[in-house]
């Protein structure tokens, strides 16, 4: 086994989940390096969808923002925000959305607008951006976070973006066009939705990680899937492939930027 | 109604006025930095900040007290974590308390377009079970009048004044926008007056039918303001500097760091010319 | 979905089917006469045609006995008056009945909008005080849940298939237009499939980030096929045959002029190629 | 006195009604050589618009249909045709639009759609257009049609196209944005609404032409207005400037058009 990061992992664990020719709207951090990972390896023809509206876009490093001007120069076209929320994902053009979040309940639904109360919060974090809509209209969507009992809660303190609800069958019954959260990537191994429940159980485990690991970093009672698999360990190429990207990318923006005057 | 071409200092003196509605667009490219360091430098307050990513900028502006209102989609510092300075009006009303209208990309973009068409309403399938509306009463809901189906409503944006960073200009002011340009259009498209500072001034624009282009009878000023992105970027121009993103949090993580270095940096510093200088200063 | 490359008759056989809904698009340029005349010559019926302008390639289509309805907002030979088959389908139902949903050019760009969204109506000031909506139904209104006022509705239009004409396509299927687009990218993103004939196949597109253009993952198929949208135009291709506009008045005023026209030219040309050279026969 | 026909007086007599800078929403045929005679003449800097979505446009020939690739190439830029209507009609962007009809009424309502009844037409016309949200949304409109009992009509057949409804303020209590139709051009001289009621009355004759005439050729008995002006005639410079626009035109559009095979 190659030895390498839990991020590392998670993000190869993410890569896999792609498939060659998907439309894939790409948030930042963990996301778009798995999908970036993925057109280098096994995906070549994937279509990356940024919200600041590159489409098509094959970066050669990673932009630090979701509209760095890499983004823009690599991609096939670039289209007016507004269209890219309603012509593309609104139209149901995107099959898989990314999307992270401070915390996440067992049904999938997800905060990242306050930790304590909207009026008078304990922390007050970025917000929604496009994850509401993303989560609505995606035909499915993968959520990457890392888990600790504190990002993955019985309860959450603002639902930001829907997932499955409150479970059994309540996300379809409101009619929501797209499919819900299908895969959550956690620095341990993957959990997916119960057939008939849609809470979330562990479905599969990094190798060689234990399911008292899992149990302690989720603030909920874990449950197991009928069959929880082996996320096997990253391959040589993939971990060449993803580290040379960050590696390209740490060069890149390491890289002075001349003051403009 | 022609463009006029002004200094930075009169177009913001003449066309941002206390208590207005402002907006600053651009999405994460031409943010206009030099127009909102300029509107700091004159001490305009009770600004209602309209902005679908605050970015930097705001966080500047809120942090030296210019606004009361801020309606916005997401309000981070991109690939780096918070905004600081806003969190600490939220948080702790520090240095005044600020409203929040709040809304995701997808309202905020319906919200524009509605302006840009001068309709009173945008409509989406948007905030679908989450607890966004009951937070923000501004966004209501609307039936179908075929399908009987509900949809989400998001009020018209139309700011008093749209300010927006573009590549060029020509010699009548119409404005050549290229690369990332998110809801600027929109944005300018539905503002009562629209101040544009430019690159570069050119004699005649690339011709490019299809282009993206503010003709210059939309246009109230144009100001000549090289940088005026910086540190976000302007394609074709300069790239963004991601490094001046990761440093901002340390100088706006603390009260007292970030008013020293607005001080040195904007307040002292004559127009944007001079805050580059500074910068540069800084590197050396 | 990925584009495909088809001939154009294989393009039509497998995506244009009798009964069903279709939008050929290009206000006054790209029209996409092509992709018209392979229709009659595959004999579609009961079609619903939808398009802004039904222009002369849905006058042929009508008169041809294609169509059993028409969404449209202008129905004429632009700058030379009638479209003789559509005046006699409407007014003495030749050669067939032939239903009208009639809009204005606002509310049937509200209406390609909204289906490009997918919402299920667009919103629009518009046919006030007119007697439209008296004669269509689909005309409705919606009130402002802000304002409480009244704003015209449209349903969106969702066509089974819309059909094209563009300047190029790159070997993905990737498709460029350029010049006057009407509303010919919003039918595009709103109908179920997309067929799209192009003027060339080039290896890659020329960059241009904001360019006008249709990534290869909304087209069904792109058929190569110069001479497209003659006697339309295809901007740097070639031009608007306005003298040819001006002949079919007399060709088409009359039903056996008409009739035997569009046999020779049309019914009995195995291509547009065939076709095209027929009409270079009788200029010889 | 410059010998004219009355079309090119008409042109010239709309031409002159424009001003510098002013935004014009432009019809095909009368409106469009009137606007880019005023573009060549004292108006150099109008802004003409015309709905296939091109802004700024200074075309060297008048085009025969709406979308000709001369009014594309010079253009200060082309956008969609939802825009044209939307971001910049329906938004105020629009000073004057120009208007044509088959029949107008005295109060400068529009049919342009049917004559007959609806569903069994005697003449089918083109439909509406965009003229029924250019009446509503353009600051002012100029209508712009030959005068016959038959055109100039008691009662229309089909309202395509809202003017002043049925006078006495009925336009501005209906809550319409724009002012409405302000001058009617016609073959004989110009009407424009009585500021109380919106009657459309004689305002200006031609030279030379008596009222009489004026009278025959409008289906209702036509008022005079306070004042009935006089429009002078065709400079010759201004007739000058309009021949050779014509001459250049008809030359361009007789040019043959390669077939392209």
């Amino acid at each position: 086994m190659t030895i390498c990061t839990r991020e590392e992992w998670m993000t190869i664990a993410a890569s896999r989940l792609l498939w060659d020719g998907c439309v894939c709207f790409v948030g930042i951090g963990l996301p778009s390096a798995a999908c970036n990972l993925a057109r280098l390896t096994h995906a070549p023809e994937i279509v990356l969808v940024y919200e600041s509206g590159t489409l098509g876009t094959r970066p050669d490093v990673l932009p630090l923002s979701i509209g760095d001007g890499e983004l823009a120069r690599t991609a096939t076209c670039v289209v007016p925000l507004p269209e890219i929320f309603s012509y593309y994902l609104q139209a149901g053009r995107v099959d898989v959305g990314f999307l992270g979040a401070a915390q996440i309940d067992r049904y999938g639904n997800l905060n990242s607008t306050v930790i304590g109360s909207y009026d008078t919060p304990h922390t007050r974090l970025p917000g929604a951006g496009g994850a509401p809509e993303i989560a609505t209209h995606a035909r499915e969507t993968f959520v990457m976070l890392k888990a600790t009992p504190r990002s993955f809660v019985a309860e959450l303190d603002f639902r930001t973006t829907a997932g499955y609800l409150q479970g059994s069958g309540a996300r379809g019954r409101s009619g929501a066009p797209g499919g819900g959260p299908r895969s959550v990537i956690t620095d341990f191994g993957l959990l997916k939705p119960h057939p008939d429940t849609q809470e979330l159980q562990l479905a599969a485990l990094f190798s060689g990680v234990g399911v008292e690991e899992a149990r302690a970093a989720v603030g909920w009672p874990l449950a197991l899937a009928a069959h929880v698999g082996i996320v096997d360990p990253p391959e040589a190429r993939e971990l060449e492939i993803l580290r040379a990207l960050h590696a390209r990318t740490r060069q890149a923006h390491a890289r002075p930027v001349a003051i403009p005057l | 109604m022609s463009a006029r071409f002004l200094t930075l200092a009169d177009a913001i003196a003449e066309h941002v006025h206390d208590g207005a509605c402002v907006a600053l667009e651009g999405f994460t490219h031409l943010i206009p930095f030099a127009a909102g360091h300029e509107i700091i430098r004159q001490r305009r307050h009770d600004l209602h900040l309209v902005r679908m990513t605050p970015d930097l900028i705001y966080d500047q502006m809120i942090g030296m007290g210019c606004a009361r209102k801020l309606t916005f989609s997401w309000g981070g510092n991109p690939g780096v974590g918070s905004l600081h300075r806003l969190r600490d009006a939220v948080e702790r009303r520090w240095p005044a308390p600020l409203q929040l209208d709040e809304h995701s990309h997808a309202g905020m973009a319906a919200a524009y377009c509605a302006g840009a068409a001068r309709l009173p309403f945008g409509v989406l399938r948007g905030y679908a079970n989450t607890d966004l509306p009951a937070h923000n009463p501004a966004i209501r809901s609307v039936q179908c009048p075929y399908t009987g189906e509900t949809l989400a409503a998001v009020p018209a944006i139309n700011p008093d004044v749209t300010l927006l960073h573009a590549q060029s200009a020509d010699r009548q002011g119409n404005i050549a926008l290229h690369g990332i340009v998110g809801a600027a259009r929109e944005a300018a498209l539905a503002a009562k007056s629209l101040v544009v500072t430019v690159e570069e001034l050119v004699d005649n624009l690339a011709p490019a039918m299809n282009a993206v282009l503010l003709p210059h009878w939309l246009v109230s000023a144009v100001v000549h303001c090289p940088g005026g992105a910086y540190p976000s970027y302007a394609q074709g121009h300069y790239e963004r500097d991601n490094a001046f993103y990761q440093q901002w949090d340390a100088i706006a993580r603390d009260r007292e760091s970030f008013l020293i270095w607005m001080d040195r940096h904007v307040l002292r510093s004559v127009d944007h010319r001079d805050f580059l200088g500074r910068l540069l200063e800084d590197a050396a």
